[in-house]
C-alpha cells in the first residue's frame, strides 16, 4: 500500500523538464543590453540565424528549476547516505573543503590561454601534482593531460606503440609484426578498447585457479615475437596483488615488450608498493578514485599516466616545467610525443582537488588510507567467508571477490543479491565483473568507513543470503523500497527511445 | 580489528607482496596541513594568477559566460556529485533522468535525433566524430577544415595515428575567413568533411552549402562548434544538413578553470544511433508500468564489446554535463536566446570600434557571431602584454601562439559579461599601446 | 512490507552522534601550536580546569559526521521538495544568490567590534536596508535589531510603554491606569506574551462572524480610558484584510492609544498598501517571512521595528545614519531610547540576504510577489472551495482558511487531514491556528509555486476528503511514508526524556 | 490564471482593501538587477570592509575560530535550511534529532541538566535567566557582576524593565580583574547573582565560591559565558554549582558576521526544566515502536499559555544551533580540547609579549583563558588606530568604548586563529605606536 500511495507523492514523480515546461516562465536575469545595439539583420543574415525560435527548450521558474534538480536527486544513492562498495571503482568519501579549493576564483576563473606569466598558481599547482605522483609511482615522467582512466590507457599504450616504432623504426618486418597487445582475461573492458584503438592487436592470457596471471601462458604468448606490450591491473580485478609482478614484467622485456600497468587499483599500494620499483614501464591513475575527486554520477574524471624516463619523449605535450628562477612554463618541446591528447592541460579542476587530497593525507596519512582500506576488505572477505562462495582464497588486498554460487541453488543469483541489498540501505557491489568469475561480487569499502557500518553491511548480506534460502522470493523482487522497481532493460535496448519529444511527435515516432 | 583479523601489524596486511616490491620508507611528500594552512597555502597560489583578476577578451575554446548561482549549488548536493555512474537505475534514477533531459536538449540545440550523455570535451568528441565516420562510411581520408581549433587538430591527429585513417585539410580562404571546399579535394574515398562554426577566427561558415556538396559525394559532414552560446542565434547544424554535430559545452555553465573539466556534446542521425561512441540514457518501465531511466546499447561499449567497441570511453563528464542541463534548463528558451544576442551585440560594438582605429584593421569578411580577428599595426602578443601591464585587461589571443606566420593578429572575444566600459577601456587601450 | 524492510535501512535508522561515537576517532585537524607551550598548570590552576576530560562528547571521523547529519536531513520535509503551505509562516523559495552574498568573506569575517570607519559596506548594507522597509511600511523610524518576530514585537510595545510614560508620565492616576494591551483571539501567541513582558495586562476583543475585528467590542473596552494599544495583525490570521483599519486606528488613537501592527503577513501588502498609510504607529516585519531569508528549520530569523516618527525616539540604541560627508555611522544618542535589545546590531546575516531580496526583485517585482502570493491563494480557495468548510467568505488575500466540519462525521479531523497530506508529499498546512476556528487549516502557498503544483495540491486535498468519506482508516493511520508513524506527544511530555545520557545512567534516571 | 478566478486585472485582487489605504504609486526602491549585478554591488560594498582584511585580537563576546568547511556544506543542505520549525515530527525527524543532539552536547559542555533548542543570542539568554530566576524564586532583586559584557548588560536591563526586577551591581576587584561579592549584598529578597566567566576583562572567576555564598542565601547562581571555547578547558560552571547557564554559542563554527547570527546557550538544573524559556525536544515513538523526537512542553510557550507563557520567544536560531552542533561532533571531544588549549597556550604568549613592553602593563592579577585587558602607555583608541593604519592588524577592543574611566585600557582576544607571525606583529606594532 505504501508504494502505491508513494506514487502519488509529487517529489516521487517529478516530471521531465519539458513536461513542466510553462510558456513565458523564466528562472533568469540578464544586465540589460549596455551598448548601442545593431540591426539583426546587419549582424547576420537570416539564413544563417536559427528560425525555429528553439521550439521546444523549456521554460521554468527558478524555484521550479531548484525542485526539480532537488526532487530528482533523492533518487539517487550517494557516499554521503553510506557505503557504496564498487569494487574496482574506490568510492572514497569526497571532502568538502577540496571542493572549496577547486572553487577559488583566482583558480576556477583562469583562462586556459592566459599568458604562463599570469597563470604562475595554476602551473604551480601542476607542478607540484605531477612531482607527488612521480614519487607515489616510483616513475618520474608525467602527463596530466589525460581526462579519465580510459584516456590514461590510451595514452599509455600510444606511448608504447611511439616508443617501439622509434626503437625498431616501423618498415622492417619484425617492427611490423610487433603488435600484439597481452591482456589478461580478467581485465577491464576499456584495456582491450585502448589498445585496438592504438592500432594493437589483443590476445588474452589465462588467469590460474589462484587468480593470478599464468606465466606459463605468457610465457608461450611471447615466444611469437609479435609481443608488444602487457596491460596488467595490480592488484588484478579479484583483488589479488600479482606477487610474480616482477617476473611478469622481466618476461614482457626480454621478448621485447613494454608493460602498460592499469592504475586503478592503486588504492592497495599508495605509500606502500611504487610499480616504478615492479618493472612497470607506463600506468595510468584513476585522481576520481585513488585521489577521491568526486566521481559526479560518471565523471568528471583525470587519468594521469606516469612514465619511465626511457619513455618520457613520447608524453604527450604540453607538461609543467620549473625553470631555474623558480618560475614554471609549459614544455611543449618533445619530438617524439605521441601529441596532444586534449584540448588545453586535462581536467585542472580535479587536479586540485587531488593536490589538496595528497596535501591533507600528508604522506603518513597516504599509506594510512592504504592500510585501512585493505583492512576493510578483510574485514568483509572474513564476515562473509562462511556465507558466500569465494572462488580464490588468496587474501584479498582492497577489495575482495564472492560468487552466487552457494546462493544459485534456490534460483538466487547476483543480481538478485545487488538488489536486495538496496532493500537494507547498502549501494550493491560491483557484479559480474571480474568476466572470469561467474556471479562475481567484487566489494571494495574503501578507507572512508568505520567498523560499525563494516559490520551493517556484513549483517545485512548474511540476512539476504539467509532469505535466499528462507524467502528466496523476497530477493527475487527486490527491490521494495525504490521509486522504481527493476526495470526491463532487455525491452529498452531493443526499442530505444533516446530523447523526449513532444507528444504528437511521439506518437508519430 | 587489525587483531580480530589475527594480524599484528599493519605490515602484516601486505604479506603477500613480495619484499622486494615493498616500500622500505614513508613517501616522500609533505606532513598533513590543517584545513585553514590547506586554504591559506592554495589561496596563496591563486593570488598569482593575475589573469583570473582582469576584464578579459579570451576565448578560443573556452568561454567567459554568466553562470547562475543555482547551479553549482545543485551540483553540489551530495546526491548528484557523490554518486557514481548509474549502474544501478533504480537507486540512479536523479542521474540517469538528468542525463535524459541533457540528450534531449542537446538534440534541440544542435537540431538533431540522438545525443549521447557527454564526451570527455569538445577536441575528444571530434577525434570520435572522425572515428565514427570511418566506421560508418568505411572510407578512410578525412578532410578538416584549417579553420578548425588548433588543439583539436592536433587532438584527432593523436587519435588517428593508428586507426589507418588520413587527414587532409581544407584551406582557409584569405579575404573571407571561411573555409572554402574546392570539388576537387572531395575524391571517392572522402569519409568525412569537418568545419567548425562559428570557425577559429570566429567567422560563421556556410554549412547549407557543405552539407550540398559533401552529401553529394556519399561523405559524412561533421560540425564541430566550440562556443555553444553562439547555439542560441546561429541556425542549427542539424537544420543545415550535418550528419555529426560535435561541441564543446563549456559555454553552458561552466568555469573555464584553466581548460577542465569541461564537456563535450555528441549528436548524431537516428540511423546512425549504434554507431555512437559513449553512454546512452533512455527510458524503460518496471512491472508496475512506472516510467525509468536505464543506460541503454551498451552492446556498443567496451565493457561488453571490448576491443570492438564504438569507443574506449567509460568515465565520461557527467557532472559537468549535470551543471549544462542545468544552465540550459534555467536560462531556458528565452535565456538562451538573449545571452546569445547580448554575444553578438557586443562583439558587434567591440569590432566596430577597433575596426575605426588607427593602424588596425579586421582582414576578415564573412559574418562573426562574438569572436573575430584583430589585424595590429604591430607585434600582437607584446601589444597584448603592454595592454595587460598598463590597462589591466586582458585584450585577446595572439595567433602567433598557433601561426608563426600571422604575428600581428590576435583573436578578441566578447560576450555578455563583458561590459560596454571594459570594451571602451579596451579600445582606448589598443590605442595607446 | 516496505516499512517492515525500510527499519533495517541504514539511511532510515541514523543513531544519534553519541551512540555512534568510537573511542579515538578525530573528524578534525588543527595547525601545530607555533607558540613556546607554558605547563598548563601556570595557566590555570588545576581547581579552575575541567577534570571529566569532556566524557560523553563524541568521537566521529569526518566522512562519519557528514554521513550522520546528511541521513538525518533526508528525513525533512523542505521548500525545495515542494510546497510548503504553512499559513502565517509564508514559507517561500529561498534564492541560493542570497546565500552567497552573505557568505562574501568582507561580511562573514566582518568583527561587530571593528571601527566604524572599517566597516563602511556594513554599515551601509544597514542603511540601505532601513531605508527600503521605511518605504515598504511607510514608516520612517526603524531599527534591524530584532532578532525575530517575537523580539520586534517586544520592541514595538515597548516603545509604545515607553512613549505613553513620556507623555503621560508615571505617577499620575490616569498614567498607573493605562496598562490595556487590546489583542483580538484570532492573533498569534506571541502577542500576549510580548504584551505581558513589557508590563501591560490583556484584553481579548472578540472577532465577527465576517472573521473581522469587532469595531463594537474595541469600541466598548476602549471607553474605561485604560487602554494603551492595541496590537493587530493586517491581513488577519483568517487571511482576512481588516478594512476598517483606519478607523480601528482613530478609535485608539481617540482612546489614547498607539497601535502596533504585527507584520507576519505583511507577504499580503508589500508594494500594495502601506501600513503606516493606515495609521499604523508602529510594526514589525519578519525578513526571514517576506524577505525570504531561510527559516532554517526553526531561525535564524530578523524582525525590524518601523515606527512613525513620534514613535522614533523610543526605538533602541544603536541605528546606521548617513553623514553628511556620505560616510555611515551608529547613532546611540537617543535619551528617550527603551536601550538595546540584543547585543551588537541584530542578524545581520539576514539583513544582508533580505537587502539582495528587495534589489534582484526590484520595486515591480516586490509587487508582483505580493500579486502571486494573493492569486495563488485565491486559487487554492476557489479549487477546495466545494470540498471543506469555508468559516468565512470573505475573499481570502495572501492565505485561505477551511475547517474540517465535513470531515469530522466520518471522524476525519484537521490532524487526520494533515497528516495524510504527508502521504501526497506535500508538507501540511498550518493546523488549529488561529484559535477562534475550530479544526482550523489555514493554508498560504506564496508566490513560489506554479500553477501546476497549485492544482497537484487541489487535487490531493479533495483526494483526502473523498478518503475521509471512503475509506477514514487510511486517512486516520496516516502519514503511511514516513521514517516513523505518529509519535505519542501526550507520553513524551509526560515523562520528558531532553537528552541522550550513557546506558547505565540512562537506566538509573 | 486571472480569468480562470473571475479577475479582470491583478488590481481586482485587492477589492477587499479600501481604496484610501491603496498605494497609488510604485515603491520607490530601486529596479530589479540581475545575479551578476547584485554580487559585484555586494563585493563592492565588502570591499569597504578594511578590517576584515585584517589579522585581529578583537573579541568581547564574537570569536574567531576556524570553521571546518563541512558544517557550511551541511547546513546550506534545502533539507536544513529551507525547513520550518519542525510542528510536523514524522516529516521533521532531521531537524528534531538534531535539535537533541544540540540539547546533550549543550548539557555535557555547561554540566547541566537540561538544555533547550536555543535562544537568540548569549545577550537575550542572560535577559530571560534572569526573568527565569525571578519566576523560580518569587524574588524580585537580581544581582549582576560589573564585570558582565556591558551590551549583555544593557539588554538585561531592557527586558526587566518592566517586569517588576530591580538589578544590583557587584563591583569588579580592581587588582584581580574579578567579582567581589560582599556578603552585604546578598540581602534575602535577592533572587539571583549573575556573573559571567571567563568575565568581560577576561579573567575566570571563582564559581565555586559563589555557588556556596549564594546558595547559602536560597538565590540562584546564573553564569554567563561569552567566550564557549573557554567549555574545552575551564570547569564546567554547573560542575561549580550554577543553576542556570547562559552562553554565546557563535566560537561553535560560526561567522562573527558583523554581530549576527549567533546562537544563545540555556542550561538548567532538571527540576526547573519547565520553568525553562523557548523550545526543547524530546523522545517520542510511534505506534511501532520506532523512536522518534518531538517539540514537547509546549505548555510553556506561548502559543498555549498565551500571556503566561515562559517566554515570548517563536522562532529562535535553529540553523545556527544546527552549525555549532556539527561543530562540537567534528571536533568532538579532542577537537574541542586542543582548540581550547591553543586559544590558552597563544593568548599565554602574547600576554608574557606583551606585558613585558616599555609602558604597558597587564592591570588584572586573575587568571585568564584567551582574553586580557592591556593598560597602554596612551589613549588607546588613537594607538589601536595608528595600529590598525602603520601595522594593518586590528589590535583590539578600547575599552572607552563602554567606559570613559579607561582610556587608556584595551581588550586583546588570542585564539587558535591567530599565528604566532601575527602575534609577534602586534607586540612589535604596539612597541612602536
Ligand atoms: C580496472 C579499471 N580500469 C579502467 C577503468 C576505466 O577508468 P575510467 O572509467 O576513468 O575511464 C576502470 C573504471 O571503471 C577500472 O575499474
Ligand atoms: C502572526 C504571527 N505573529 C508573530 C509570529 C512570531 O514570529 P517569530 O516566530 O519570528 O518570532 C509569527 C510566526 O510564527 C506569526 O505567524
Amino acid at each position: 500500500m505504501t508504494i502505491t500511495k508513494a506514487t502519488t507523492h509529487v517529489t516521487q514523480n517529478e516530471a521531465l523538464v519539458f513536461e513542466r515546461s510553462q510558456t513565458g516562465r523564466r528562472g533568469y536575469r540578464l544586465p540589460a543590453l549596455d551598448v548601442d545595439e545593431t540591426p539583426i539583420d546587419e549582424l547576420l543574415p537570416a539564413e544563417l540565424r536559427r528560425d525555429d525560435d528553439l521550439e521546444g527548450v523549456p521554460e521554468l521558474s527558478e524555484p521550479d528549476v531548484v525542485r526539480h534538480f532537488t526532487r530528482i536527486s533523492t533518487w539517487n544513492y550517494n557516499i554521503d547516505l553510506g557505503l557504496y562498495p564498487l569494487g574496482s571503482c574506490t568510492m572514497k568519501y569526497n571532502s568538502r573543503l577540496n571542493e572549496k579549493v577547486a572553487r577559488i576564483p583566482g583558480f576556477a576563473g583562469l583562462h586556459p590561454l592566459a599568458p604562463a606569466e599570469d597563470a604562475q598558481g595554476a602551473l604551480q599547482v601542476m607542478y607540484e601534482l605531477q612531482q607527488h605522483l612521480a614519487e607515489i609511482t616510483g616513475l618520474p615522467g608525467i602527463s596530466l593531460q589525460p581526462a579519465a582512466g580510459a584516456h590514461g590507457e590510451l595514452t599509455g599504450v600510444m606511448m608504447i606503440r611511439a616508443a617501439l616504432d622509434a626503437r625498431d623504426g616501423t618498415t622492417s618486418d619484425e617492427a611490423k609484426r610487433r603488435k600484439v597487445m597481452l591482456i589478461p582475461d580478467s581485465a577491464h573492458g576499456t584495456n582491450p578498447a585502448s589498445a585496438h584503438l592504438s592500432g594493437f592487436t589483443v590476445k588474452t592470457i589465462r588467469s590460474t585457479s589462484e587468480g593470478l596471471t599464468d606465466l606459463e601462458h605468457l610465457r608461450e604468448l611471447c615466444a611469437g615475437g609479435d609481443v608488444a606490450g602487457l596491460m596488467l591491473t595490480n592488484p588484478n580485478t579479484c583483488g589479488i596483488f600479482e606477487r610474480n609482478i616482477k617476473e611478469i614484467c622481466s618476461v614482457i622485456h626480454e621478448a621485447g615488450g613494454l608493460v602498460y600497468m592499469d592504475g586503478a587499483n592503486m588504492n592497495a599500494l599508495v605509500g606502500v608498493a611504487r610499480p616504478g620499483d615492479m618493472g612497470v614501464d607506463v600506468i595510468h591513475l584513476n585522481l576520481h578514485k585513488t585521489f577521491s575527486t568526486p566521481h559526479g554520477g560518471g565523471g568528471p574524471g583525470s587519468g594521469p599516466c606516469c612514465c619511465t624516463t626511457e619513455l618520457e619523449p613520447f608524453l604527450p605535450v604540453p607538461s609543467v616545467v620549473k625553470a631555474e628562477d623558480g618560475s614554471y612554463k609549459f614544455d611543449s618541446d618533445r619530438p617524439q610525443s605521441i601529441g596532444r591528447v586534449k584540448a588545453f592541460y586535462g581536467n585542472f579542476g580535479m587536479h586540485l582537488r587531488a593536490l589538496a587530497y595528497i596535501l591533507t593525507h600528508g604522506n603518513d596519512g597516504l599509506r594510512e588510507a592504504t592500510e585501512a582500506a585493505v583492512l576493510n576488505a578483510r574485514y568483509i572477505a572474513e564476515g562473509l567467508a562462511d556465507t558466500f562462495d569465494r572462488p580464490f582464497d588468496s587474501p584479498p588486498m582492497h577489495e575482495c571477490l564472492f560468487t552466487d554460487k552457494r546462493q544459485t541453488r534456490k534460483g538466487v543469483h547476483t543480481l538478485d543479491i545487488a538488489k536486495r541489498l538496496i532493500d537494507y540501505g547498502f549501494h550493491p557491489m560491483t557484479i559480474y565483473f571480474p568476466l572470469i568469475v561467474q556471479g562475481a561480487m567484487l566489494i571494495e569499502p574503501t578507507e572512508s568507513v568505520g567498523r560499525a557500518e563494516l559490520q551493517q553491511f556484513v549483517d545485512a548480506m548474511k540476512e539476504i543470503a539467509r532469505e535466499a534460502q528462507e524467502d528466496a522470493q523476497t530477493v527475487l523482487d527486490a527491490p521494495h523500497t525504490t521509486r522504481v522497481g527493476r526495470l526491463d532493460e532487455a525491452a529498452a535496448a531493443r526499442k530505444p527511445v533516446l530523447r523526449w519529444r513532444p507528444a504528437e511527435k511521439a506518437a508519430g515516432a | 580489528m587489525l587483531h580480530g583479523l589475527g594480524l599484528g601489524s599493519a605490515e602484516e596486511l601486505f604479506d603477500s607482496l613480495p619484499a622486494d616490491v615493498l616500500l622500505k620508507r614513508p613517501l616522500d611528500t609533505p606532513a598533513a596541513l590543517a584545513e585553514s594552512e590547506l586554504l591559506e597555502l592554495f589561496e596563496a597560489m591563486a593570488a598569482k594568477n593575475a589573469a583570473a583578476r582582469r576584464p578579459s577578451f579570451l576565448g578560443a575554446g573556452a568561454y567567459s559566460h554568466y553562470a547562475p548561482t543555482i547551479i553549482d549549488s545543485l551540483i553540489q548536493r551530495s546526491e548528484f556529485f557523490t554518486a557514481y555512474t548509474p549502474y544501478q537505475p533504480e537507486i540512479s534514477q536523479g542521474t540517469l533522468q538528468a542525463i535524459f533531459e541533457f540528450q534531449t536538449l542537446v538534440c534541440q540545440l544542435t537540431g538533431m535525433d540522438v545525443a549521447n550523455a557527454s564526451m570527455y570535451d569538445g577536441s575528444t568528441a571530434m577525434a570520435e566524430a572522425v572515428l565514427m565516420a570511418e566506421r560508418v562510411t568505411k572510407r578512410s581520408r578525412v578532410l578538416v577544415s584549417a579553420a578548425v581549433h588548433p588543439e583539436y587538430l592536433q587532438v584527432a591527429e593523436t587519435y588517428v595515428a593508428h586507426a589507418g585513417i588520413e587527414l587532409g585539410r581544407l584551406e582557409v580562404d584569405e579575404t573571407s575567413g571561411r573555409t572554402s571546399l574546392d570539388a576537387a579535394a572531395l575524391e571517392k574515398d572522402v569519409a568525412a568533411v569537418v568545419v567548425q562554426s562559428p570557425n577559429f577566427y570566429g567567422c560563421v561558415e556556410d554549412l547549407k552549402a557543405f552539407a550540398e556538396q559533401v552529401h553529394a559525394t556519399g561523405a559524412l559532414l561533421v560540425v564541430v562548434v566550440t562556443e555553444a552560446a553562439s547555439f542560441g542565434l546561429l541556425r542549427s547544424p542539424g537544420a543545415c544538413g550535418a550528419d555529426i554535430v560535435v561541441a564543446e559545452g563549456q559555454s553552458f555553465g561552466v568555469p573555464v578553470s584553466f581548460g577542465g573539466p569541461y564537456v563535450g556534446l555528441f549528436a548524431t542521425r537516428e540511423k546512425y544511433a549504434r554507431q555512437i561512441p559513449g553512454r546512452l540514457a533512455g527510458v524503460a518501465y518496471d512491472k508496475e508500468g512506472r516510467r525509468g531511466f536505464v543506460l541503454t546499447l551498451a552492446t556498443r561499449e567496451q565493457h561488453i564489446r571490448r576491443e570492438k567497441a564504438t569507443s574506449n570511453i567509460c568515465t565520461n563528464e557527467g557532472l559537468i554535463a549535470l551543471a549544462a542541463t542545468i544552465y540550459m534548463t534555467a536560462l531556458g528558451r528565452r535565456g538562451l536566446q538573449e545571452v546569445a544576442e547580448q554575444c553578438a551585440q557586443k562583439a558587434a560594438y567591440a569590432r566596430r570600434q577597433i575596426g575605426a582605429l588607427e593602424g588596425f584593421s579586421l582582414p576578415y569578411s564573412a559574418p562573426v557571431f562574438n569572436e573575430f580577428v584583430v589585424r595590429a599595426p604591430s607585434e600582437a602578443e607584446g601589444l597584448l602584454r603592454r595592454l595587460a601591464e598598463s590597462h589591466h585587461v586582458t585584450g585577446g589571443l595572439a595567433l602567433s601562439r598557433y601561426s608563426a606566420e600571422r604575428p600581428n593578429d590576435f583573436l578578441v572575444c566578447v560576450t555578455e559579461t563583458n561590459k560596454r566600459a571594459d570594451i571602451d577601456a579596451l579600445v582606448a587601450g589598443l590605442k595607446q599601446s
